[in-house]
């Protein structure tokens, strides 16, 4: 199989931040806003460089969306940041109403989204914002892979008329994606050709496929493997095109198994050519607090995981 | 999104015209707009007359006498004074002062809340109607919306003013707030809002349902500059207040207007009650309250 | 087929009503709240009946979620009722860590759920609420079908010890199910059998369902109904027993078809018996101001949107 | 759900003896629960030490010597006082509290934030952790969870009071100001909320990220009784101002308590400064911050 590797282990949220410092110099209508996590969220350069296209709120998330959805009347395009819980169901009727349905060109640029946000614990360890997000009429939900497809991603949404969701971690992981790679909103990247099984991964999950494919190799089992980067509007061919020819699915996200990813695919799969399919997720529970690679072992989120669900998703074909 | 630039000539109302306007003028849209009010909720037996009724001279004022609006409707309004409707229940009130000023068709005020209208029970962009700039419906979301567009005025060197209305109820929401800290923390005196303060809300009077206090005191607490208009139903001390708060602009403060209404006002048997606030008057009901408010400038 | 007769057009919020009264004078624990909507939920007679149960927040429904969750301490069990976009949407951060993270027996009731909540349009009608409340960890998520049906939910849940989520609505329909019937938490009934499809629907969409079968019949087309009442958990058990029967499935709910009941079947099919499934739901739209009748035609939330998307999974059989 | 009834027995430190307890003897639990704050959070290099610090002694004070505590845990906490920390962040001092109070054994201080551990980042009920009764780290929710409890006294005729504890940064969310109009409004006078003025947030101090004005004067206008504690790192200043407090309730007025307190107090590198709100001390600034909290009751 292709081999991949990691340039160099990053955080996805410098992906956003170092986006925006070139952002600020290239579009000077976008604007930024932030509740009280400056730093987490990487963004001191692109307020150093643009202070008065900045907008701190303080703790107070809901009137940030707000203010957001304000701002692009006057033609502004608002990167609304916070840690990815207070950016969604802390603020899901206010993005609701004064974004989504108001049709705002507004980007949620939501940090330390799933359980690899580690130590905090489950208060802060959203793993249903993908589905929150995904259920919103118009609006855009990405979840990038690594550091280089996160910048790209944040690039890509500024030019991009309308909501985004962007979704990215706090943890450093491997940076394996090309660094020239141009982000197409809404098509999945064929990261590996196989035949027997198709991994649908996103976000850090989208590593351990490959992890897992490369093991996999070595047990003589050919797996495939697309990264569906762009939840809604889903890649639904490319996903078809690949069940179509492996006959079974994996599908792998940071993120409980109800109603994120995974249940997009099942769902396309239902309506178009149904075939077994298993979810790497978590499992209807909330985190913990932990380091994150604990947690990816203890709530089933590794290549170990996928290599598991693999074997048995074969078995049902 | 919808943001399209849509060309309208406003009719006999516009800006120039109005400076020299004469009360009786006004009073004459005041009069009709009540009349469209009644007769949309009338048609669909739904939709929310006691707070349109109490805010009719407060809006009918404000589109034809204070705010300094362009000719045409643009999403981004540079150039042009804004208003948005947070408490967007009353929004016959604000789609009859839209059609009678001409962002869209007088007729069409008889689809309002009727399947495939613009006119949706709470006014959206999302059907593209002229005139209006943000979703409503939900309370409490429309003084961070207002607060935003006041920054993007900022930004742009645009010195005209953002103009928000607010119901008494729904300030109880927290995110009201939230945008009150932010405003007078971050000296937004571009900025006006009004709190129709008409003692009244679904399930009583607020002092009833969760006494709020005084008001005006918790705004001032807040930092904001405040100013009251003790009746809101008089066209003339609307007027005063507005632009008493218009000359407080551009001091470092959100300017805060407390205006006391009366629920229902112009139809006497919708005043002194919440009972009016989501409910339409029947046949009988809708002749009475039509001929305590004789038509002016024809109905729709 | 079994025959249903409607005893009477009712509003399910009516039966919700109904139940509160009796829960009043039955259970003196049970405390009710409500955020400034106390005639839309009909609960005045709980009110008349217990004046100091009964807490009014006034609008702001993120105090009365963490109320709720303060009244169990100390033995209460609330009833914390609005409008469902404002039971849910507005207030998912406080019932994710005040009600479900911490495990308190909080009864979130929501009323005009759907489209069928009419002339407010879409900034009350809330499509979303099920996949919300089906991805937090530990919820059960509960939307009867007609008035006798909320009512005997709402009589089941306070004895249920945990956080649920009763979604009801706005409109009168048809009142078909046993006055009589007890009500299962997380027990599907089996309405109709049949063998050539099945329809699994759920709240208003249930009535339809029948009348639509009731149709099929007469092209000879034998229509199995399941009525999942309980969306979280899922009757996985009754689900599978009758797809692998029929062989095929339409699921129907007054909801977004992402992220709802449909797509929770369609992850049960997938890991369990893949099978062609055909979604009735709204299709990815807010909704928008009209009657409900006019807007379930509208939006194909009726027998015959059922009834076109049987025939349509059966071809795919 | 996760209300288990609990048998302890609380050491030491019983309501009783505290009655007698010398200031002396609570200084030595506010220097003990400093070193297990310091120690807890360097070992796993994460968690926030400043507010915790700052609210030492408010915590040891409250547990130790204002509130009426029965021993044992149960989850309805029926015929006691209760607390709510609303700021969960600053966990570490509410563990190091309970623990050193005899709800759960000290040496668990050790597994903080660490996989399958009780002692998570912020409090949870959902392990079971004897003494919390609420899970809480998204901010701005504490203070509507204790206001249903000082409902669910009221009901169940318990005349106990409800106490709980607030970050100043916190207050900007709007679910407060909810919280704070419904207890004045409906007069919950069982209820004391203290807020942690400490002056700083993540991003900075307040009055820079969003300037909050004068925190009392906006309880005030909202309603409630306020009093302030000057100095909130003076053990005595802290019971003084805590039992005035007690001694206002009931009164039909909720009771505020604004406390000043100085971030990372008790470690003088972390003072003055907001940059240990969510920051472990390195080896060598551990040893240096134990260095300046001499071991009193022994470490975990
Ligand atoms: C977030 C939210 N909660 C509840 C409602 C339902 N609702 C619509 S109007 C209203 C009362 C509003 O009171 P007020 O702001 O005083 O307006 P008035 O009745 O005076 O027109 C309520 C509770 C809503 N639209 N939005
Ligand atoms: C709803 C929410 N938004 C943001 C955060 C992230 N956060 C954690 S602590 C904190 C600052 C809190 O400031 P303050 O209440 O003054 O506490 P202090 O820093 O003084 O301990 C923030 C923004 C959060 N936990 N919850
Ligand atoms: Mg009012
Ligand atoms: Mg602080």
């Amino acid at each position: 199989m292709k081999k991949y590797t990691d340039q160099g282990k990053n955080d996805t949220r410098s992906g956003y931040g170092a986006a925006m410092t070139e952002l600020g110099r290239s579009h000077p209508n976008v604007v930024a806003l932030c509740a009280d996590l400056v730093a987490s969220l990487k963004i001191q350069d692109f307020i150093d460089e643009n202070p008065d296209r900045f907008f701190q709120t303080g703790i107070a998330e809901a009137n940030m969306m707000g203010m957001a959805a304000g701002l692009t009347i006057g033609g502004k395009i608002p990167f609304a940041s916070t840690f990815a819980n207070f950016a969604t169901g802390r603020v899901y009727d206010q993005i609701r109403q004064s974004i989504a349905y108001s049709g705002k060109n507004v980007k949620i640029c939501a940090s330390h989204a799933g359980i690899t946000l580690g130590e905090d614990g489950a208060t802060h360890q959203i793993l249903e914002d993908i589905g929150m997000m995904k259920m919103l009429p118009g609006m855009t939900v990405i979840n990038p892979c690594d550091y280089n497809q996160t910048k790209a991603a944040t690039l890509a949404i500024a030019d991009y008329v309308g909501p985004v969701y962007l979704r990215f971690g706090r943890p450093k992981v491997a940076n394996f994606t090309p660094v020239d790679q141009k982000f197409e909103i809404g098509k999945g990247l064929l990261l590996n050709e196989g035949t027997d099984v198709t991994i649908i991964a996103t976000g850090h999950l989208v590593w351990e496929a490959l992890k897992a494919a490369e093991s996999l190799e070595e047990q003589g089992i050919s797996a495939e493997v697309l990264n569906i980067h762009t939840i809604k509007p889903l890649d639904e061919e490319a996903v078809l095109k690949s069940v179509k020819k492996t006959g079974c699915v994996v599908s792998a996200e940071e993120h409980n198994y109800l109603g994120g990813l995974g249940e997009s695919i099942a769902r396309t799969l239902a309506v178009h050519y149904p075939a077994p399919q298993e979810f790497v997720a978590t499992q209807d529970t909330f985190g913990e607090s932990g380091t994150p690679a604990d947690l990816m072992e203890k709530y089933g989120l590794n290549n170990k995981a996928i290599e598991k669900a693999v074997l048995k998703v074969m078995k049902r074909k | 999104m919808y943001s399209q630039k849509i060309e309208i000539t406003f009719g006999a109302f516009n800006n120039r015209h109005l400076q020299m306007a004469k009360l009786d003028e006004l009073q004459d849209i005041v009069t009709q707009t009540r009349r469209d009010i009644l007769r949309m909720v009338h048609k669909v037996n739904s939709g929310h007359p006691g707070g349109s009724l109490g805010c009719t001279e407060f809006m009918v004022a404000l589109y034809n006498e204070i705010m300094d609006l362009k000719e045409g409707f643009d999403m981004d309004g540079i150039g042009e004074d804004l208003f948005f409707l947070s408490n967007g229940h009353i929004s016959p009130v604000f789609y009859s002062v839209l059609a009678r000023k001409g962002y869209f068709p007088v007729e069409e005020l008889s689809t309002f809340r009727l399947i495939n209208s613009r006119l949706q029970g709470h006014p959206t962009t999302h059907e593209g109607l002229p005139g209006v700039r943000i979703a409503s419906g939900s309370l409490g979301q429309g003084m961070s919306v207002a607060l935003g567009a006041a920054q993007a005025k900022k930004l742009n060197g645009d010195d005209h003013l953002v103009f928000s209305l607010h119901g008494d109820g729904e300030l109880q929401e927290g995110q009201n707030w939230e945008a009150i800290m932010y405003a007078a923390g971050n000296g937004i005196d571009n900025l006006i809002s009004t709190v129709d303060r008409n003692g009244k809300q679904i399930d009583g009077p607020t002092s009833e349902v969760l006494p709020m206090g005084d008001i005006a005191e918790k705004f001032r607490a807040f930092g904001w500059d405040v100013l009251e208009i003790e009746n809101g139903n008089d066209l003339e001390e609307v007027i005063a207040g507005l632009n008493e708060a218009k000359s407080r602009t551009g001091k470092g403060k959100p300017v805060g207007i407390i205006m006391n209404t009366e629920m229902g006002n112009g139809v006497d048997f919708m005043m002194h009650t919440h009972a009016w606030h989501g409910k339409a008057p029947n046949d009988e009901q809708l002749e009475k309250a039509l001929a305590q408010n004789p038509e002016t400038l024809g109905d729709y």
